[in-house]
């Protein structure tokens, strides 16, 4: 059997593709395809390239206002930050391959994430990483985060990208499939954006960066073997990164980009050149040929089949002005790349692959392209659960046991062992290191800013959906706000089970229609994002996790906020309403052993006004220490305000304050720490908007006092909260 | 004081200290490409951080072995000050200019984080700003900054007043848990015997600007400025 | 006794440093190198004794500790004391 | 043909990675691992010819970049293609 074999149902089956999928593939060509072709039809109708499940729910999506230049559809999310400067960024999973090869997965994620950055022409100034993994006591955790964390800082230290925030918790859904998604953010200015639309008869297509060889090969790893089944040398291996490669691609790029010798260009991603060169004419409506002899390669007696499916990464596809190949290829070879001419554009509208001299492939490009299947597939809404109050919790430790508990729990630990293992300073701008609500990277050269952050919180997507997806999206939203960062836009990444079960289409139905009125109700448009269905193991479906990136801006970095207290005297304020919501929330889980119960609603038009309110607070100059209010309540919040700062803080609470005061989630909560002068300012402009204020403590000493429940030394807290991650890592 | 900064495929760090340096100067430095064969003529050659050619092999080895370094050596022989930082200090050693290696960081992780460095020598074009026996903080980010030379060599270091910097904690003391990575005697910098060539693993040029949280690393700069113009 | 491992990429598997290596020697002026792989050589000091328990001892390191069984091989040999 | 080229630490030079995997091993519970010492292995692949000629020019390599012969040894192999 060889590239040109007449494909089976049989085959076709094992490429993915159903029964239906292969009748379509044959009617729209006319006939049977051959191996390579049912490739090609496999790669563009895979859920990862056509959004078949997904389609339907997305367009539900807000992506406009006034300031996205583009969403979704482009490699990346465009959106205008002013000044002639436009923010590039997306986010992108890579959980199984992170699985199989920690260290590899994750790196070749983040090589993925930046190429699809940098090929809209942005340089990128900041990475971010949510990671999920399975229970700390599960056997193969340690090994996953290790690997993982290695490899993320791996790549992203090498080619000097700052690593500047992300995610980290754990929970035994993830056991068998652990989550890792990985955001950039670049910077390009707004007249020289890039998009991956062919144009031009005749125009050349051109090959740039490494190799191609038979790296990760998949979905049809079987078949390939099997058609061609020589010695392991010839089977699909893991895909290895190679971060000074992309450092030099990177800069080769930017330096033809700055050039007008470019038409379009696309970063080969999963299945990389058929993907690349497919996407790229069907956008633009042309035809294209490609000579796969002249396709740079790794490995001898590679097949049409083997190259236009290799996942071989830092590789760029570039359709160039005609009479524009002498300049680019003297950048490329300056940078020591492979650069070949691989084709030309033509007004056919099919695609023509050629391979020693006979034709391998013929497809029609527009009918693939339109043809390709959509699905609307059953889907149940999860059942409702009911509030949990504190009444319902009968409290089995003190606030005091419970609070040490809470700040060493895996989830709500500091994660230095983490980000100290990220160059999170390399390109000096970085303002606002991790630890804080989000990170703050200035735009080079200026006194603007870019506050970036990722947010969800899967306990409470899986117990309500909709109220979860709306959650993301308001923390993310009130972490970027607590900085004093007027949000923009978000790009997601939702990471989902089976969607062909009906209760996970369900939960993923629910989360989006949550995300959307979230991201319409906060101005709030997601420019860009990912889906990854399958996260699950015999049956097991991970928590759902709809991972939102969020990127705001800072006009002035003389008003910005930080989360630690550094000074004594000063008042905390708490700003928005709090009932003591205890459903789904840490406390539960981790204190009384409960993961049951409706997480805390979230009323989008009071998280705006008072994320408004709060964020004006910063602007004017009259707040510098601002943290929102999430996992863990009150209680957490104040803890890592004295942990990120350098005094203690005395509380002064209400006498009904029970453990659904002191750890209760209610959503659009903000505590400041002002001078008391202030603080009475502050309460009065927030009662006649009708802003709910609190007075909760006064900062000084070495201690949290946690008034009746007695107090708590500022070490014992560190030594809790700093403690765990290292400890575990190293047993 | 006229300073070019030295650009090898995978460096990382040429715009950081590049920005540094014209804080200081008031001039922009020169960059110059690893493929070229002439150096401007200047007071200082700067060899910034990042990973060269990947840091594959060894850190610094295939960097130290390109063209551009024989006229960082034949200039430095001149008496042009040289300064390497991070995986210019590793280039520097693998390209003969200053003693020891940088290994593996002791516990194998990459460590990015801001540490105390105490002066050992003020009495440089690079510290002349400092007082002996300062206490700065300035970050470190590297994977090989574990500093080994033997007894030999370490005893000269320490006997010509050769050691530039000590990684300490915010008192002062060099002792384990201040050291990051391992190193021998707690050693961040080194100079050679005239003095006029710097190697460090921390990085001053990320700490020259309060906004970023601190500029210790400035009067490193400065340093220069005034002994090299 | 000694244990010698040594360990090395799976044939196809990409290997980043070896093509660094590959071209900084073709720089230098090497002419004609082909290819170059770069692997790990480990030694191990062992108490003497039984060659065949210590090489399946050997053995089980890499599977669970010196290699990465996914993208690597591994080859054990064990000699006395030289 | 092939060379086989290993680099190894020499004797008295601290060796991080050999301490971490020796220490990983006793934490495995693998008993007895008296010292460990990592080196690199580096396959070259060469146009066939003169064997001796060959480790010469490998030689060369070794000084000049393969190895850092302040601390590190090298032993250098010519074999033929198998
Ligand atoms: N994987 C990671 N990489 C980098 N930074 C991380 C990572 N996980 C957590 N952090 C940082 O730790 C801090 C706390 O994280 P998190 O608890 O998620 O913050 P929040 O509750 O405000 O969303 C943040 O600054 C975040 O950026
Ligand atoms: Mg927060």
């Amino acid at each position: 059997m060889n590239d040109l074999s007449n494909a089976t149902p049989e085959l076709a089956a094992e490429h993915g593709l159903t029964a239906e999928e292969f009748a379509r593939a044959v009617e729209i060509l006319g006939r049977t395809p051959n191996l390579t072709e049912l490739g090609i039809f496999s790669v563009m109708w895979s859920e990862h390239c056509s959004y078949k499940s997904s389609k339907k729910w997305l367009r539900t999506l807000p992506t406009e206002a006034p300031w996205v230049i583009c969403g979704p559809g482009e490699n990346a999310g465009v959106i205008d930050i002013g000044e002639g400067l436009a923010a590039i960024f997306k986010m992108e999973s890579h959980n199984h391959p992170s699985y199989i090869e920690p260290f590899q997965g994750a790196a070749t994620g983040v090589g993925g994430i930046l190429r699809d950055v940098f090929t809209m022409g942005a340089r990128p100034v900041a990475n971010l990483n949510a990671l999920r993994f399975g229970a700390p006591d599960h056997p193969k955790t340690r090994h996953l985060v290790s690997g993982v964390v290695a490899g993320i800082g791996g790549y992203g230290n090498c080619i000097g990208v700052p690593t500047v925030g992300g995610e980290c918790t754990f929970h035994n859904s993830y056991d068998g499939n652990i989550l890792v998604n990985a955001m950039t953010v670049g910077i390009a200015p707004t007249d020289r954006i890039f998009y991956a639309e062919a144009a031009g008869v005749g125009n050349p297509v051109i090959y740039v960066g490494s190799k191609t060889g038979r790296d990760g090969i998949h979905g049809a790893t079987m078949a390939s073997a099997e058609f061609d089944d020589q010695s392991e040398e010839k089977r699909p291996t893991v895909q290895v990164g190679d971060p000074f490669t992309e450092k030099l691609l990177l800069e080769a790029c930017l330096e033809l980009m700055a050039t007008d010798a470019i038409v379009a260009i696309q970063d080969m991603g999963a299945a990389g050149l058929t993907s690349s060169s497919f996407e790229m004419a069907s956008r633009g409506g042309m035809g294209i040929d490609l000579d796969l002899d002249h396709v740079p390669m790794r490995e001898t007696g590679m097949s049409a089949y083997e190259l236009m499916l290799s996942e071989s990464q830092e590789r760029m596809l570039i359709v160039l002005k005609a009479g524009r190949e002498d300049d680019a290829r003297a950048i490329f070879e300056k940078w020591e790349l492979d650069f070949a001419v691989i084709g030309r554009l033509t007004e056919s509208g099919r695609m023509v692959l050629k391979m020693g001299g006979e034709t391998v492939a013929d497809l029609p490009v527009a009918p693939l392209a339109d043809s390709a299947p959509e699905y609307d597939r059953p889907h149940r809404p999860s059942p409702a659960q009911p509030q949990i109050a504190a009444t319902d919790v009968a409290p089995s430790v003190g606030v005091k046991e419970a609070l040490v508990t809470l700040i060493g729990s895996p989830d709500l630990c500091s994660k230095r062992w983490i980000w100290e293992q990220y160059d999170h300073m390399v390109m000096a701008d970085t303002v606002v290191r991790p630890g804080g609500d989000a990170a703050i990277v200035r735009i080079h050269d200026s006194n603007r800013a870019l506050a970036v952050t990722t947010d969800c919180t899967p306990r409470y997507v899986s117990a309500d959906p909709v109220e979860g997806g709306k959650q993301a999206v308001a923390e993310c939203w009130r972490n970027l706000t607590a900085t004093g960062a007027k949000p923009k836009a978000i790009t997601d990444c939702l990471n989902f089970g089976s969607p062909e079960r009906e209760d996970v289409m369900g939960q993923f139905v629910g989360a989006v229609s949550g995300i959307g009125e979230a991201a319409r109700a906060l101005e709030f448009p997601i420019v860009s994002g990912n889906v990854s269905f399958y996260n699950e193991t015999n049956g097991k479906a991970v928590q759902p996790t709809p991972a939102i990136g969020g990127v705001g801006l800072i006009e002035d970095l003389s008003r910005l906020a930080r989360i630690g207290i550094d000074q004594p005297g000063l008042t905390l304020l708490l700003i928005g309403k709090t009932e003591g919501q205890l459903g789904a929330s840490i406390y539960l889980r981790e204190i009384a052993g409960r993961e049951d119960g409706a997480p805390p609603p979230v009323d989008l038009a009071t998280e705006r006004q008072v994320g408004d309110f709060v964020r004006d607070l910063i602007e004017t100059g009259k707040v510098r220490i601002c943290h929102d209010v999430s996992d863990g309540g009150i209680a957490v919040a104040v803890a890592e305000m004295i942990l990120a700062g350098s005094v203690g803080v005395t509380m002064s609470v209400p006498e009904t304050a029970d453990h659904g005061w002191w750890f209760g989630e209610d959503q659009a909560r903000y505590i400041v720490a002002v001078d008391n002068k202030t603080a009475m300012k502050i309460e009065a402009d927030a009662k006649s908007g009708g802003i709910a204020t609190m007075q909760i403590g006064v900062s000084g000493d070495k201690v949290l006092n946690l008034g009746p429940e007695g107090e708590l030394p500022v070490n014992t807290l560190r030594d809790a909260a700093e403690g765990w991650l290292p400890a575990y890592m190293d047993a | 004081m006229k300073a070019a900064v030295v650009v090898f495929p995978g460096s990382n760090c040429d715009r950081d200290l590049k920005v540094a340096l014209s804080q200081s100067m008031g001039s922009q430095p020169a960059m110059v490409w690893h493929r070229d064969t002439a150096l401007p003529n200047v007071d200082l050659i700067a060899v910034p951080g990042g990973f060269s050619y990947g840091d594959y092999l060894r850190s610094g080895a295939m960097a130290a072995h390109s063209p551009i370094m024989r006229e960082v050596v034949r200039s430095a022989e001149r008496g042009v000050a040289v300064l390497g930082i991070c995986n210019g200090f590793q280039i520097l050693t693998e390209a003969g200019l200053l003693p020891g290696v940088l290994m593996r960081n002791k516990n194998l992780r990459f460590v990015c984080r801001d540490v105390f460095l105490r002066v050992e020598n003020a009495d440089t074009v690079f510290s002349n700003r400092y007082s002996a026996g300062q206490v700065i903080r300035i970050p470190v980010a590297h994977h090989d900054g574990n500093y080994f030379i033997d007894e030999e060599g370490r005893a000269q270091l320490e006997g010509e007043g050769r050691v530039a910097f000590r990684y300490c904690d915010a008192a002062g003391a060099a002792d384990d848990r201040s050291n990051p990575n391992g190193s021998l005697s707690n050693i961040a910098g080194i100079l050679d015997p005239t003095r006029r060539i710097l190697g460090m693993m921390p990085h001053p040029e990320r700490l020259s600007d309060p906004t970023l949280g601190g500029d210790d690393g400035r009067a490193l700069f400065d340093s220069m400025i005034s002994a090299l113009s | 006794m000694k244990a010698l491992v040594h360990i090395t990429l799976k044939p196809g598997v990409l290997d980043p440093q070896g093509k660094a290596i590959e071209n900084a020697l073709t720089h230098f002026g090497f002419e004609g190198v082909q290819d170059v792989r770069q692997g790990k050589y480990i030694e191990l000091d062992l108490p003497d004794g039984d060659h065949a328990g210590a090489e399946a001892t050997v053995k089980e390191m890499c599977e669970r500790l010196l290699a990465n069984t996914v993208i690597e091989n591994y080859r054990v040999e064990i000699v006395d004391q030289s």
